[in-house]
């Protein structure tokens, strides 16, 4: 582990990437490092789209009136904005690129227990994507990510049952990832890897694994109920055939509402895996965090029913899930104190991925504070559908899974592709989309409080300053998203190449050469030490020291 | 890991003896849904069904052979989160009445 | 602030208050929190930044820190959500003096309807300082209430009532949104709530009335025939409805159920549904024969019925006059 | 700092290697022994029956919402099912899953005529369970019980134990509307699990299970059990309601 920054050899190695070339060594690669990089060009694509939605629902939101579009094309512009983002960004982002190509690696396996059923996840992704694609240029869908019924099943005309389909069977890649992940912490750790020593990257998988294999397949039975509830009329959800629409709520949120630690627990991983690295120390309460994790992850069951206070849910039962709503609070708030904890009497960097770390605290802080309020049945009442929900759910969301993401891919870029990104236009770009990030979302909360409801595409005139400030927020912000795109795509080909480990950092995947080769390790590697031993390990550094250049 | 530290000439013979209580109960549910037994009907068809299920989990599937506690804490899991969404949401629609 | 800058809604029904004081109790907690957790950040960020020749001092963490911090949050968690339930309470308590609207929501519009027999579209006048108190249903999607004045919002659902209710403390004129998204015209489906004073509510009400809402629902009381068997004088084949509302009804299987809006409007959509004991299920259905506003017409009677009293049950003859006043005053919602 | 040793056990893959890698053909690269193999197939199997369980969890949360809601309806439609074809069902998944454990056995045992007889058998009472489903699907689109195709139940008329209580035919619907959902999705499952133990068959035909190496027949066991589990459970749900006089 102690060995020093390696130096990149004349030669070049064979690694994954070059062993093969050609399409079809690609799409028909078993690699669970390849099928990362499929997912990372998938998700970017889904993410482009999602975000060209978005950015369309802002630029409507521009004025008052409903003047750039009509009404029925805003609203598939939500609607496709929320499914894209939700199924084909959020869900899959952080463990089907980082979770799939990092946890064999720090756990010191050749590859994930099940290398042909992640292939087939990918492709049931592309399936699902690729229909949500067909969908939406066929038409669309206009009845918001959440489908409620009776809206979904007995009114709209626009093509339900594809886009159910499309998020179906992205769930049922997100089962087989779970699945896959679950079983390869259980059964393929490296000897002497034990469960104490698991970096906490993995423990957040390992908690998010169980959510999508316990949540998805209730969103799946829902999603076929909405179906068949369209094609036959079967009544399970619409009144009018003596069904009940808030079973289908019911349904929907306990998955839907999961599916929020779905995207935000692997992201608490990787924070806890930068800010131990670029402050030089073991994680403050390693038990603590990696416990916590399972806790959001099973306590995250049983308070769905906070979506619907005001939907007609009989008040006992408000009361019983606002009261375990607080209780999900405690397993975040750990972790918050012990990654601050962290940083005390630590050395502390500031490259371009503690940054984003740094924007992750700043604004999950918020956004789970904020959460609070949204537990409060009192305030609830008053906020829920309008958009301070909408600002909460995106520092979530946007400020906390997407942060996190960014500085994963930065940290484990020279990792990845065997280069270093240009650390100026990275620090440049964090601070870009934390500030962007800020003026889009932080009026909407105001916005929120004043009364203006979501899913509106024109709005009494008196809310348009608070609009105008969230529209010119969302042109900084994606253009804080453009950057990392260009600068990483061109490092891909010009960047410096990187050595072994140029962070320095603890953990199993540093030990390997970069980019590594197809199965990881030249050896099955034996671990003998805990995990973050930073007091083991030198701290030069790649940009001071330039091992490089030497 | 399974079933192997069991002796393999008798579970045969067990097999059988577990299908053929299976079938007994099978029998018995059918009979005491004649029965009037007031609200007890679904309770008592419920019971035997979870006997013959934990039975099949046990025997058929080899749970009890399991060397190690994880695949029956997954099952355990698997049921305890059904049962929480069967109860949350009763939680709800059962309680609407009350003012 | 400005016209076109709002930073806090106006204040105008009686729970608002509450509300904007839950809501600053939550801000004071969460700046405090924001403030203190951002200080340590920037702090440590400063005081901690890498030096050379200085390493990072190792430490593995503190049981009596961890357990301080994952309990002393639940303290204020609770207290969190006793503030925020009482509140609640507050919100989904409806007095019982208060008068009634009726509210039909449908894509892409609200119909209300007074006890007194005023019909509105998407405006609803409501004089200050009186509690007013909703019975929503929907004729086709989910819909929601909103006043934001009023910090209230309540979903308005087919196939059953939820009730809201307010008492405006200001007068004016104040925003009224659909918030669960209907479809194409959802950002269309607002109104107002129109705020007067009592006096000039008195002037308005005035004009434009065709007649109590219990009249035209006792209209169709009789025309639809339920009067052949809900008789009066508890002789008939159906149940007397005479001061039914709000009393608990025990029912064929042994259940107890107190007859509210959401009863009795199941009673004639789907009568076999809750038989009360003693009586023979031989109602037909109304589904497809009443509408959303014939049914809120037809409630509107039957709790305008006073209640017998008990000693009088059998010869007791004549409640045909409403008398509101006494109906009220069964009611449990 | 890396040095070939054996596996040191892991407190939850307790396994130690009896045969060498490389002697096994079907032992995949990544893993290390066919003990680690084994017990990842075998555990991926189980937490894929955990999310089976929340699959037809949500269905049975629907159903017993709405039996509830609909008590009396649900009961006088669940008076259409046959019950003795309910029960030769499951008498047959019951007999299956006998020659699914068999099959388990024989496979582990090295009896590969035993295995081929018993996979045959399980095949056949699997078939026969969709025939006498289909069976039953036929009569109920012979007597109008399938919602939303013109829907009407003429029998019976009231509601069991309530002679003088009507049955709401929408309520009724909506518990043919549950049965279908319910039963289809279990008759799917069915059939996947019969092209499973159809490969399983080749496979074995072919002799590729032995002592050492018969994974794919008991994951494909749990599976068929897991089957068999829901129906034990759909039964009396479904057909064995309000029956008593």
């Amino acid at each position: 582990m102690s060995t020093p920054a390696a130096i990149v050899p004349a030669v070049e190695r064979e690694d994954y990437l070059n062993k093969e070339y050609g399409v079809w060594s690609w799409l028909l690669t078993v690699d669970h490092k390849r099928i990362a990089l499929l997912y990372l060009a998938s998700v970017t694509f889904f993410f482009f789209i999602g975000g060209i939605f978005a950015l369309l629902v802002r630029l409507e939101l521009l004025t008052p009136a409903g003047d750039l579009m009509q009404a029925d094309t805003y609203n598939k512009a939500f609607t496709m904005h929320g499914m894209v983002m939700v199924f084909f960004f959020l869900i899959p982002v952080v463990p089907a690129v980082l979770g799939n190509f990092l946890i064999p690696l720090m756990i010191g396996a050749k590859d994930l227990a099940f290398p042909r059923i992640n292939l087939l996840s990918w492709y049931l992704y592309i399936f699902g994507g690729s229909l949500m694609v067909h969908c939406m240029l066929t038409g669309g869908v206009d009845t918001g990510w959440t489908f409620y019924t009776p809206f979904s099943t007995a009114f709209t005309n626009t093509k339900i049952i594809e886009a159910g389909l499309a998020a179906f069977m992205a769930g049922f890649s997100s089962i087989l990832t779970g699945l896959n992940f679950i079983v390869t912490i259980h059964r393929m750790r490296a000897p002497g890897m034990t469960w104490s020593r698991l970096p906490l990257f993995v423990w957040a998988h390992y908690a998010t694994s169980i959510i999508q294999i316990l949540g998805t397949p209730v969103i799946a039975i829902t999603i076929l109920l909405v179906a068949a509830e369209r094609l036959f009329h079967l009544g399970v959800f619409d009144p009018k055939l003596g069904g009940d629409p808030l079973l289908f709520q019911h349904l929907f949120w306990f998955y839907s509402h999961p599916a929020v630690y779905i995207m935000i627990l692997p992201s608490m991983g990787v924070i806890s895996e930068l800010i131990a690295c670029f402050s030089r120390k073991r994680i403050f309460g390693y038990n603590f965090v990696a416990l916590s994790s399972i806790g959001i992850a099973v306590i995250g069951f049983i308070v769905w029913a906070h979506h619907m206070f005001v939907a007609g849910i009989s008040l006992y039962a408000a009361l019983i899930f606002s009261a375990l709503t607080y209780l999900v609070g405690v397993p975040s708030a750990i972790k918050t104190f012990n990654w601050t904890a962290t940083m005390y009497k630590g050395s502390i960097r500031y490259d371009a991925p503690m940054l984003y770390a740094f924007g992750f605290l700043g604004l999950f802080i918020v956004g789970g504070l904020t959460g609070l309020f949204l537990a409060a049945l009192g305030i609830d009442v008053h906020v829920t559908d309008t958009y301070f929900v909408v600002a909460h759910f995106h520092y979530i969301m946007v400020g906390g899974t997407l942060m996190a993401y960014l500085g994963g891919i930065h940290f484990w870029w020279p990792k990845i592709t065997g280069r270093l990104y240009p650390e100026g236009w990275a620090r440049l770009a964090a601070l870009i989309v934390f500030v962007g990030f800020n003026l889009t979302f932080f009026p909407q909360f105001i916005l929120g409080y004043v009364g203006m409801p979501r899913r509106y595409y024109q709005y009494p005139p008196e809310f348009q300053v608070l609009n105008i400030l969230s529209t010119a927020g969302a042109t900084i912000l994606g253009l804080g998203y453009l950057l990392p795109m260009i600068y990483l795509t061109w490092s891909m080909r010009y960047g410096k190449p990187a050595p072994d480990n140029p962070w320095h950092a603890a953990g199993l995947e540093w030990t390997v050469q970069s980019p590594p080769t197809t199965f990881n390790f030249p050896q099955e590697p034996v671990v003998t030490w805990e995990a973050y031993n930073y007091d083991e390990i030198d701290d030069v550094h790649p940009h001071e020291e330039a091992p490089v250049a030497r | 890991m399974s079933d192997q530290h069991e002796e393999h000439s008798s579970s045969l013979g067990f097999y059988v003896g577990i299908w053929i209580t299976l079938m007994v109960c099978t029998g018995i549910t059918v009979w005491a849904a004649f029965l009037d037994l007031h609200q007890f009907n679904a309770a008592v068809a419920l019971i035997i069904a979870t006997f013959k299920a934990t039975l099949v989990v046990l025997f058929f599937m080899h749970l009890r052979g399991a060397g190690e506690r994880l695949i029956k804490v997954w099952v355990i899991a698997s049921i305890f989160f059904m049962l929480v969404l069967i109860a949350l949401s009763m939680a709800d629609f059962g309680t609407r009445l009350w003012s | 602030m400005f016209d076109n800058f709002p930073l806090w809604p106006e204040q105008a029904s009686s729970v608002a208050a509450s509300v904007d004081a839950l809501y600053i109790f939550f801000l004071i907690v969460s700046i405090g929190m924001t403030a203190l957790l951002y200080f340590i950040l920037i702090f440590f960020a400063a005081r901690y930044r890498r030096q050379p020749g200085i390493k990072a001092t190792p430490n593995e963490g503190s049981l009596v820190l961890e357990l301080s911090w994952s309990i002393a949050p639940m303290f204020v968690f609770v207290a969190m959500f006793l503030f925020g339930a009482v509140v609640f309470f507050q919100e989904r308590t409806p007095p019982k003096d208060a008068t009634e609207v009726y509210v039909v929501a449908k894509q892409w519009m609200w119909k209300l309807e007074h006890m007194e027999g005023q019909r509105e579209i998407n405006e609803l006048h409501v004089p200050v300082g009186q509690n007013v108190k909703l019975i929503m249903t929907s004729q086709d999607v989910i819909h929601s209430f909103f006043v934001p004045a009023f910090r209230l919002k309540t979903d308005v659902l087919p196939g059953r009532y939820t009730i809201m209710w307010f008492r405006a403390t200001k007068p004016g004129t104040y925003h009224l949104f659909c918030a669960e998204y209907c479809g194409t015209q959802h950002s269309g489906m607002i109104g107002s709530i129109v705020v007067m004073e009592p006096a000039q509510y008195q002037a308005w009400t005035n004009g434009g009335s065709t007649g109590p809402l219990s009249v035209e629902g006792e209209k169709l009381f009789s025309e639809l025939g339920c009067a052949t068997c809900h008789r009066q004088d508890a002789q008939g084949r159906g149940p007397a409805l005479a001061g039914v509302f709000g009393r608990p009804v025990t029912l064929e299987d042994g259940r107890t159920v107190v007859a509210d809006e959401n009863y009795l409007r199941e009673s004639i959509m789907d009568p076999q549904a809750k038989i009360v004991r003693g009586y023979k299920p031989v109602m037909p259905t109304f589904q497809g024969l009443v509408t959303d506003e014939q049914m809120g017409a037809l409630v509107a009677y039957i709790k305008s019925l006073a209640p017998a009293k008990p000693a009088d049950v059998l010869n007791k003859a004549s409640l045909t006059a409403p008398d509101r006043a006494a109906a009220k005053g069964g009611q449990a919602r | 700092m890396f040095t070939r040793t054996r596996r040191p056990p892991l407190h939850d893959s307790a396994a130690t290697a009896h045969h060498a890698a490389h002697d096994n053909p079907a032992l995949l690269h990544h893993f290390a022994e066919e003990s680690q193999q084994r017990n990842a197939a075998s555990l991926g199997m189980w937490v894929f029956l955990a999310q089976e369980v929340m699959f037809f969890g949500g269905l049975f949360c629907a159903y017993l919402i709405y039996r509830l809601k609909y008590f009396g309806d649900f009961g006088a439609a669940s008076q259409t099912l046959d019950i003795k074809l309910g029960a030769t069902n499951t008498i047959v998944l019951i007999g299956s899953s006998l020659t699914v454990v068999f099959a388990v056995w024989a496979a582990k045992n090295g009896r590969r005529s035993m295995l081929l007889i018993n996979l045959v058998l399980t095949l056949i009472l699997g078939c026969a369970f969709l025939g006498i489903k289909a069976v039953e699907y036929r009569s109920k689109f012979v007597e109008h019980h399938v919602p939303d195709l013109g829907f009407h139940m003429d029998e019976p008329t009231h509601i069991p134990g309530h002679p003088d209580i009507p049955v709401n035919q929408r309520h009724a619907e909506m518990f043919f509307s549950l049965y279908f959902i319910m039963t289809g999705l279990h008759a799917l499952h069915m059939i996947i699990g019969i092209g499973l133990f159809l490969w399983l068959l080749i496979m074995a035909w072919k002799g590729r299970y032995t002592p050492q190496y018969n994974t794919p027949v008991e994951i494909g066991g749990l599976y068929w059990h897991f089957v068999d589990l829901v129906w034990i459970y759909l039964f009396p749900l479904l057909y064995l309601i309000d029956r008593h006089p």
